[in-house]
């Protein structure tokens, strides 16, 4: 099993309902894998996936990478800021 | 051709944007010219949906938010070598109409080296791979504004 | 399309340039974007003959040099109609590097609006029609630095 | 006879040696026959002729122009602020 951290922002926190939780996952699984975890989890996130931003340790991460043990990860819309 | 000691300004704050402090710091004796760029809160918008604002509520996943600042300063160095000074800097918090939310700055020692040009890319690409969001309070509720951009991978 | 109010500022001064001041001048309601150019001393040119300055001595025929910098204002409304507030800015005197000098800044609603090229057009014509001139004192004397624009009838 | 104030900037006062003078002028005298009379009573600026700006009341003046009565005429080089 690998330990995360996961981070939520904006629209994304608010459908989740929290900011941050930690998880155990197993080992070698992808960003994609994580994310239908996730909306398994929290159903509200199931409409904000076709434009989630996802990071590992605060690098864009795509469908095919894999979650390493210990990752910080967030999920996010598209930025807005400036 | 770019000394190593180039000073680069990278930072998510909630203080006020101080403009004559930051172009003092990005300032070197070489430098002749910089090209600025802020960003005010609009109490009034009418490009698209016309609408008021109250204020905005600016957040940011701060430690990444820094990191892809200096990544496009990065950037900017390596398109405009000639840049000697780079700020980029979001305040966040809640910030009312009339108020500087973000400044993009660059230095260089004249302003016909691509400086305004430099400028504009910094703030074009902090609105796009700079983890920051805002959402807008107006008299009819509050929205997240969305922005559009997919960042790529490597970027 | 352009109320008569829209802020200008234009002035030929001894202070110091307070660019938080005059952008906070500029800055309507409406206002999202600024763009602000500045010009500095450079204490070392290595563009042309390399050279290293003490100091620069700037004289202006003030009530004209005010004229032609409204006159720069005019022009840059009539050809970027979107532009909100204009300043203009020139700080005479004896000007120490690293010192900004001139200070040209275009608000607008957006940035994608042109205002990054009002800007760039307002610090060209300044150099181009505004009566300013410098001396430039270095360690081997001083010498006028000569423009070389020759205005046309009716600029 | 036409009264007129002159005023003299950056390379052209140091020329001259002097910031400004009043003078009387003959009426209809153009700013062509003003720069030969000029050179003629300050025959140091002879040197800066080819390049010199001259302005009537504040405007940019050419050869051709008349010099109108109580006018500020000013002679400077091209402009070098910024």
């Amino acid at each position: 099993m690998n330990h995360i951290k996961l981070l939520f922002f904006a629209t994304i926190r608010d459908r989740a309902g929290v900011k941050s939780i930690e998880m155990d996952i197993p080992a070698e699984m992808t960003i994609h894998e994580l994310k239908e975890k996730l909306v398994g989890e929290y159903p509200a996130l199931k409409e904000s996936l076709h434009s989630v931003l996802m990071t590992i340790n605060r690098e864009y991460a795509f469908d095919e990478a894999v979650v390493p043990n210990n990752a910080e990860i967030a999920l996010f819309p598209p930025v807005s800021g400036g | 051709m770019q000394p190593a000691n180039l000073p680069t300004i990278f930072s998510v704050t909630e203080d006020e944007i101080d403009l004559n402090d930051l172009l003092a710091k990005i300032t070197l004796t070489s430098t002749g010219a910089a090209a600025i760029f802020t960003g005010m809160v609009r109490g009034e918008t009418s490009r698209g949906d016309a609408h008021v604002t109250d204020y905005l509520e600016y957040e940011a996943y701060i430690p990444m938010a820094e990191e892809k600042m200096k990544q496009v300063a990065d950037e900017i160095r390596a398109k405009w070598p000639i840049v000697e000074g780079i700020a980029v800097v979001q305040r966040i918090g809640r910030l009312y109409p009339k108020t500087p939310t973000t400044l993009i700055a660059c230095t260089a020692a004249h302003r016909d080296t691509g400086v305004f040009d430099a400028a504009r890319y910094g703030i074009d690409r902090l609105k796009e791979i700079v983890p920051i969001w805002k959402k807008e309070i107006g008299p009819d509720g509050s929205e997240w504004v969305e922005g559009d951009y997919i960042p790529k991978p490597g970027e």
